[in-house]
């Protein structure tokens, strides 16, 4: 919009063109985590709040007219960014199907024992944790990092549990050997 | 990438020298930084003098290295090992320079020039020093980029991102935590109660009679005041004794019965 | 572009037209806190690459044609939305963020190191540098920007280094093929 540059804002104190401001305002509203109130963006910006509420609806209306999978709309007293509904099926399915490396600490925490002292047993992990850890258990073999190894022969045969080949993948080791030890991290005290 | 305070990089690139600054007239200042190692001060040295680092005047600039090892010093300020090895390197190959070149009478290729091997680490070194340069530029240039604020489905997902380290870092927390116990068991052992028993018993046989709020403050730490007041219910329950307590409120002194 | 719908994906089990997927690769990338993978946007939407591929092109060439406060490119080898540099006060002015988080300058010679001879050992760090690298390398491992890469085949099987996906994304890198040639350097040596 080449016209439009030539056209100066003569509202406020900025001295943008009608697309920089826009744009400028484009970039606002993304990286806020809130929705963003006019009068933010005018002070800012340095513009004044009537040329920024025309430009969000010029902004709002370009977004609806594109079929883009994004909106910018007025919500709670402020501008946001968010995906247009007719996606909510296709979001969800990639917010359910994200990168299965992200542990809950407590998990991370698990998996560490059952890392180091493998093959290891339900009551073992409690007593070294100090704390229950079914359900990181359950986690971690939902999650495909660790597997049973058989029951263990005391009282009440609990079953054992160690890594999985899964986990050397998604931890890019070669074999259990390349676990970090103490010695690596006496390197770093020095 | 919601949190640009943990994410972005600032480097300060122009402003950390190797350099000797002059603060008043008595006292020198020696700034190396951190990153500054022996290399670096091989580096600033041969800058300094105008050198050519492919002709380095090894005379003039041992000894130069050597007057600010030796100032280091007297600045009290520990010259870490790497920066001696360095000195030693640099005599060897000044004594190797004042040695007459042998006539390669064989008529054999001629022999080394004995600063080449330091002249690839320099060079290799100033490599490197270049490339850490241009990243900087890169992240510089990539913290103009900004990423978009936490949207609600972000809160669904209070995950970390776990490497083998965090690992490691998870299960040494454990095991500190794990020690702390085992010390405190250990500390616990060291009077059992079978032992408290005992030296309550041979008390009261010596003594006849014991006092028991007396007893109790004697005690050292909460765990031996419940092992006093459990041997005593001990033996309470298996001793002839009578618990006397003249007056309400008053001390209870523990008796041993005539049988 | 209404023209394009009318035009059938004939590639992947996709039944979207051109726009659509545009539109909802869109609306993923938007979602996704971290660069997202071509690979996993053809999983979610069950859609072939190539499509994938040659729409996020067109999608990232339609942000720039349209003086966008935005941008969608391939960085840490996946794709992001982020805001054009031009914005970067206006943004920090807002976010009131000033560039920090200090990387030392030990740190960042370190990281070259790392950067250019992964997977390395902290004594070839030690003998490129000069200088004990061990602190530093514990700050880049805090930080996420180096991981480590199995151990070495020699004396000791000491622990190697590379860098990580979160390098790439902080110094804006598609991939490792994008750092400068360390030959590069040479000219200026001396």
């Amino acid at each position: 919009m080449p016209d439009e540059k030539a056209e100066p804002n003569t509202n406020g104190g900025g001295s943008r063109s009608r697309a920089e401001l826009k744009s400028a305002i484009e970039a606002l509203i993304f990286v806020s985590d809130e929705p963003l109130p006019v009068r933010t963006m005018a002070r800012v910006l340095d513009e004044d709040k009537d040329a920024i509420a025309s430009a969000l609806e010029e902004l709002s209306a370009e977004y609806a007219g594109r079929e883009s999978g994004l909106q910018i709309r007025e919500i709670g007293g402020g501008w946001q960014m968010s995906t247009r509904t007719e996606h909510h099926e296709e979001v969800r399915e990639f917010l359910k199907t994200k990168p299965s490396a992200k542990l809950s600490l407590a998990s991370l925490e698990t998996l560490a024992v059952i890392a180091y002292k493998q093959p290891v047993t339900i009551p073992e992990i409690l007593e070294i944790r100090g704390v229950q850890s079914a359900s990181s258990i359950k986690t971690l073999l939902d999650k495909r990092l660790i597997v049973s190894r058989g029951r263990k022969d005391t009282v009440g045969k609990p079953m054992q549990y160690g890594t999985s080949r899964d986990f050397l993948i998604q931890f890019g080791l070669k074999d259990l050997s390349e676990l970090p030890s103490i010695e690596d991290f006496e390197e770093f005290v020095g | 990438m919601t949190n640009p305070d943990t994410k972005q990089l600032e480097f300060d690139f122009k402003s950390v020298q190797a350099e000797i600054v002059r603060d008043s007239a008595d006292e020198l200042r020696l700034e190396l930084g951190e990153f500054a190692g022996p290399l670096d001060l091989l580096l600033y040295l041969i800058r300094r003098e105008e050198a050519n680092i492919f002709d380095i005047p090894v005379a003039r600039i041992t000894d130069k290295y050597l007057e600010y090892i030796r100032m280091m010093e007297r600045l009290d300020i520990a010259v870490a090992g790497e920066f001696l090895v360095m000195a030693a390197t640099l005599i060897e190959i000044k004594s190797r320079m004042l040695l007459p070149q042998e006539p390669s009478a064989e008529g054999e290729e001629e022999a080394e020039d004995p600063r080449q091997e330091l002249v690839d680490r320099l060079l290799e070194h100033q490599k490197f020093k270049l490339a850490a340069e241009s990243l900087w530029t890169k992240a510089t240039v990539e913290q103009a980029v900004f990423t978009r604020g936490t949207i609600e489905t972000d809160d669904n997902n209070p995950e970390i991102s776990a490497t083998v380290f965090d690992l490691f870092e998870a299960f040494q927390k454990i095991m500190d935590r794990h020690k702390e116990q085992i010390q405190m068991e250990i500390h616990r052992e060291e009077m059992s109660l079978a032992e408290m028993i005992r030296n309550l018993r041979s008390k009261l046989k010596i003594e006849k009679k014991l006092n028991l709020q007396r007893l109790f403050e004697q005690m050292g730490s909460k765990r031996e005041l419940i092992l006093a007041f459990i041997s005593v219910l001990e033996i309470v329950r298996t001793e002839s004794v009578k618990l006397i307590q003249t007056d309400t409120f008053g001390d209870i002194t523990l008796e041993l019965a005539e049988s």
